[in-house]
């Protein structure tokens, strides 16, 4: 595969390709970033980054919303947008909101506890207190 | 022309995540991910979802932002060096709220 | 008109999840804890009742979740593993409850046990759908109620160490899940299933395709380091001892022994379902996942060797053993991961059983949780010191325990036919390096809590020696029956073996 | 202790008094790590939360590392990109008789005309439980950690608690009060609106859940939690909660039991397009947004006071 050639598919899978992006940026921020609340809001975009990707490889060119407008008329597959992936990441949105919600509530606890976001601080604070 | 929006998006997305990671205060971060949130549900608009349009703006924008203030007010409190004005962070939750 | 008996998964599954539901309802702890209680030994004999059905006739089936048949609704599967191992599942989680009971109520303030036991409940519905389920974004639902469910137990303790090592943990799960999630999102894009049978017979027609072929081997890379993060082989383990070590002791059984075999449950369906496990090593998954159990097994055994933290040191030995099912995983041969799924069960009931008797060791010597102090302490509380010299030996791979069987196993697994020579000998070396190093730190261990001369004072300067500790009687209950059954294990191991073969056959 | 030769050590192992790989003594004292204080700007006055807690990443060789690894997954995945099947076209992988049975026969069988409401709610439903219990469970962690007790409040916290309580009911704002006056109505309309119409139009429970969740937190921020707590208290929230959550478990369990053994449904489909209609559809979206909102709500004023 020539280089030209990767180019133009990615151009063409733009949302892949942005995703692909995103996603990196978001899990490098989980794992790289010490400040905890960036970490949680990390989360938040390398989610949105696979659902991005997912509700891509749901959409068909020139197709409808997946809403039937008139159930009268037996629905035709060649008009509507494949509506799996579109609930799949439904599921995921809610899931991240309980997590988002959750590690929040952490992070709360231990800026309490440590006055301190930054997670390295919190855990050398952490062994100090347990030695 | 779809094309072209599509990318000017996209482009904001990358732009957002990592100015996210990048910005010095947490209010400022909690502001970039809201933007973020709306603008992914303008995408799904146009990749013909609105159901998840619709859901990413009441969850992602709304109630994800509300918890990310809330934190950040609580926190400030524990802090014994603020003295943060209320008023101002709940306008804001106000207006999080409102954009429901 | 189904059998009635291939209702029990799904039955077990909605039964412990109305349980978790109607607990909230319920404020006294005692109560919440006997409604645990109760269902999960229902749902231990009504898995049983599935095993016994499937394993008799060698058979496996599938169960419609709804009307719509499978590419279109969900879909669980049974087959013999499957029911053992959620009937292992439900077993240790009562055994461990049962056994930190103690722990627990001096851990969790009263106020806040009903919600342990919600988590309870809901991590035992989601393992027994890991073990069930067909679909590949179920097993992504339910790997996060897992994940929510595992990390809250681990921060029920509540002191500022717990919520740190909670957060470690909750962090490195998430990328696992978020990596997960990307893989099955590839894998939908270039197949368009999620089901597993649907998946092998596209997995099947794509992977000699050359443009496919590439996405292929990264979905499986993925999917594989999504899994292992999350069940802490080596390299991303980091977050297990402080979550293992510091959670209240039922919670760190519970962890050990059950949710970190979820997990890889789901991999090793989707190791032989999804792919071939053949597949999985023309992609070359197999053989990371190989090189990283053997080094799994050296690095959390030196580590454990270096560890003066009783809970700690076992949670240390946890990363190790973790790294005897990969082992056995990545040989990619029937013989081997029949082996691996010997080890789940085995390490199922010793890590627990090791878990658990010593936090009644650590009871019974004023909650010093350095080894130095827990010296004599077999003699204060004797069932938990026979629990732990059980569970220890058969981690050092002593003769008619379960450990040794493993080990036996996974060794000849890796000298079977058609294993490059690379594989045996370092399958061999690191068997053999690891049990030395077990016995390194085991054994001194077993030797100190047996030893009577020169007790220790507590910090303080209590004396413990006097006067014995009684540890209650759900303890001692717990105790005998995981040590009857990691005996079990070792002496009756042959047929259990041959089920499990044939039950690999079936995946 | 180093000067120990091999047998020594050997006993003492063997009487338990050391580990042979372990240092004697080993007491690990932590370097105090000077923060440079970050140069402040003029503008930046305020708590020192958010100020300067920003922890980039300080030091460069981790920097390196981690900007290399980046790197690499980029390219990783950028190449997996490359090779994926193209965007939008019809000849696609996923376009293929799965979701071709959905939009063709999903609105016969099912009964509701939006499709994502089909599929989430019926063809695979036992997903969608599964979600709304890791939201039960989302709430339940988050009262376990943020519920007033002995282990996270002291009486100070407390004391501290009621002074802004009092302050923030003295200058609530009047602005925003009105306005909620105004908007507040419109939003639960709209919210039970989204909700009710779920199978009829984009939305449903999740996305109208989190919409009522939000008219009841402006609800909160314009008249105070007192107000609140008078039609919504904890045990109206346990009710509702476990209200909800347990209808739908029962219909869902009903609905998979008798698929899957073949027995006769009794919930009548309705007409496609009608608000009765869809079987089980609509009674699960109402249950799921009473669920969905009660959790936000909860997530909201728990972070915010610690109790119901």
């Amino acid at each position: 595969m020539h280089l030209s050639e990767i180019l133009a598919t990615l151009a063409a899978n733009r949302f892949a390709t942005a995703s692909a992006i995103l996603f990196v940026v978001g899990m490098a921020g989980m794992i790289f970033n010490r400040n905890l609340f960036k970490k949680v809001v990390a989360m938040g975009f390398m989610d949105s980054a696979v659902f991005l990707f997912l509700t891509s490889v749901g959409f068909v060119e020139g197709r409808l919303a997946p809403i039937v407008t008139d159930p009268s008329v037996p629905a035709s597959a060649e008009v509507y947008s494949n509506p799996l992936p579109a609930g799949l990441v439904l599921t995921g949105i809610v899931v991240s909101v309980s997590f988002t919600a959750f590690s929040l509530a952490l992070t709360m606890r231990l800026y309490k506890k440590y006055h301190s976001l930054d997670i390295d601080e919190i855990m050398m604070k952490s062994q100090r207190n347990e030695d | 022309m779809a094309a072209v929006i599509q990318t000017i998006l996209l482009i904001g997305l990358i732009v957002c995540a990592v100015a996210a990671n990048f910005t010095r205060k947490l209010l400022p971060t909690v502001i970039i991910y809201a933007t973020f949130g709306t603008m992914i549900s303008v995408i799904w608009l146009l990749l013909r979802a609105p159901d998840l349009a619709i859901t990413e703006a009441a969850v992602g924008v709304g109630i994800d932002s509300i918890l990310f203030l809330v934190a950040i007010r609580r926190m400030s409190r524990l802090d014994k060096t603020g003295e943060e004005t209320p008023q101002e962070t709940a306008e804001e939750t106000g207006e999080g709220a409102a954009e429901n | 008109m189904r059998p009635f008996y291939e209702n029990f998964p799904f039955f077990c599954i909605f039964l412990t999840m109305l349980c978790g539901i109607i607990t909230t309802l319920i404020h006294d702890g005692k109560k919440a804890r006997y409604v645990t209680i109760i269902s999960l030994f229902l749902c231990a004999a009504m898995n049983a009742t599935v095993f016994i059905m499937t394993a008799v006739k060698g058979v496996n089936f599938t169960y419609t979740m709804g009307a719509f048949p499978a590419p279109w609704g969900n879909e669980l599967r049974s087959g013999p593993i499957e029911a053992l191992l959620a009937t292992v599942f439900c077993l240790v989680i009562n055994f461990s409850l049962m056994g930190g009971k103690k722990d627990l109520e001096l851990d969790v303030l009263p106020e806040k046990k009903n919600m342990y036991y919600i988590m309870m409940d809901l991590l035992a519905a989601s393992l027994f759908a890991l073990c069930y389920t067909n679909d590949m974004f179920t097993g992504y639902v339910f790997i996060e109620i897992n994940t929510i469910a595992a990390c809250s137990i681990v921060m029920a303790k509540d002191c500022g160490q717990t919520i740190v090592a909670t957060i470690r943990y909750l962090i490195m799960s998430l990328v696992g899940s978020g990596v997960y999630l990307l893989g099955i999102s590839i894998l939908y894009s270039i197949t368009g299933h999620l089901l597993m049978p649907n998946l092998f017979t596209a997995v099947n027609d794509i992977i000699f395709d050359p443009q496919l072929r590439y996405p292929l081997a990264v979905v499986a890379g993925m999917i594989c380091i999504g899994l292992t993060v999350k069940s802490a082989l080596f390299p991303f383990h980091t977050w297990l001892p402080s979550a293992h070590g510091s959670a209240t002791s039922s919670s760190s059984a519970v962890l050990s022994g059950a949710v970190l075999k979820g997990y890889i449950i789901l991999l090793i369906k989707i190791v032989c379902r999804v792919f071939t496990p053949r597949d999985i090593s023309y992609l070359g998954a197999g053989y990371i996942l190989f090189i990283l159990g053997a080094a799994a097994m050296i690095y959390g055994s030196i580590w454990a060797v270096r560890e003066t933290h009783a809970k700690r040191m076992i949670a240390y030995s946890s990363v190790a053993q973790i790294g005897y099912i990969y082992l056995g995983l990545g040989l990619c041969t029937t013989a081997g991961i029949a082996a691996a799924v010997f080890q789940i069960i085995a390490h199922a009931f010793t890590k627990p059983l090791l878990f658990v008797s010593a936090g009644g060791l650590i009871d019974a010597s004023g909650h010093q949780k350095k080894l130095y102090y827990l010296r004599g302490a077999g003699w204060r509380c004797p069932s938990a010191g026979i629990g732990f010299t059980v569970g220890g030996l058969s981690m050092v791979g002593l003769p008619l325990l379960a450990g040794f069987v493993t080990k036996l196993v996974l060794g000849q697994a890796a000298l079977a036919e058609g294993i490059p020579q690379w594989q045996m000998i370092t399958a061999l070396a690191a068997i053999g390096i690891s049990s030395l190093l077990n016995a390194w730190y085991y054994l001194p261990a077993i030797l100190q809590i047996w030893k009577t001369e020169d007790e220790p004072l507590g910090p303080n300067g209590e004396v413990y020696s006097e006067g014995r500790y009684t540890p209650s009687r759900p303890f001692k209950v717990a105790v005998a029956c995981m040590c009857l059954l990691v005996l079990i294990l070792g002496c009756a191991a042959r047929p259990l073996m041959n089920i499990l073969i044939q039950g690999v056959g079936l995946l | 202790m180093k000067t120990d030769n091999w047998f020594q050590r050997l006993v003492r192992w063997t009487n338990g008094d050391s580990k042979p790989l372990h240092e004697p003594q080993a007491h690990v004292e932590f370097p105090k790590k000077e923060t440079p204080e970050a140069p402040e700007a003029p503008f930046e006055k305020g708590p020192s939360l958010l100020k300067s807690s920003a922890g980039e990443i300080t030091n460069f060789s981790l920097m390196v590392v981690s900007m290399f690894c980046c790197g690499v997954l980029i390219l990783v995945l950028l190449l997996t990109v490359a090779y994926l099947p193209r965007f939008g076209s019809s000849y696609n992988a996923p376009v293929n008789e799965v979701s071709q049975r959905y939009v063709e026969q999903g609105v016969q069988e099912v009964g509701a005309t939006n499709l994502v409401t089909n599929i989430i709610l019926v063809y695979r439903g036992f997903d969608t439980y599964g979600e709304s219990c890791v939201l039960f469970l989302g709430a339940t962690a988050v009262i376990m950690l943020m519920a007033i007790d002995r282990n996270n409040t002291t009486k100070k916290d407390l004391e501290e608690l009621e002074e802004t309580e009092k302050m923030e009911s003295k200058n609530r704002n009047q602005i925003i009060r009105h306005v909620t006056m105004i908007l507040m109505p419109i939003i639960f309309l709209y919210g039970l609106y989204i909700l009710c119409n779920g199978h009829l139009s984009p939305g449903g429970g999740f996305a109208g859940g989190s919409i009522l969740g939000g008219a009841l937190i402006l609800c909160e921020t314009a008249f105070g939690v007192k107000k609140v707590h008078s039609f919504f208290n904890h045990k109206v929230y346990h009710i509702i909660k476990v209200g909800a959550l347990i209808l739908y478990a029962v219909l869902i369990c009903y609905t998979i039991f008798v698929g899957a053994n073949g027995l006769e449904n009794i919930i009548p489909l309705g007409k496609p397009g009608s608000i009765l209609s869809a079987g089980i559809i609509l009674p699960i979206n109402v249950a799921v947004g009473l669920e969905v909102a009660c959790t936000m709500y909860a997530f909201y004023i728990y972070f915010g006071k610690g109790n119901l």
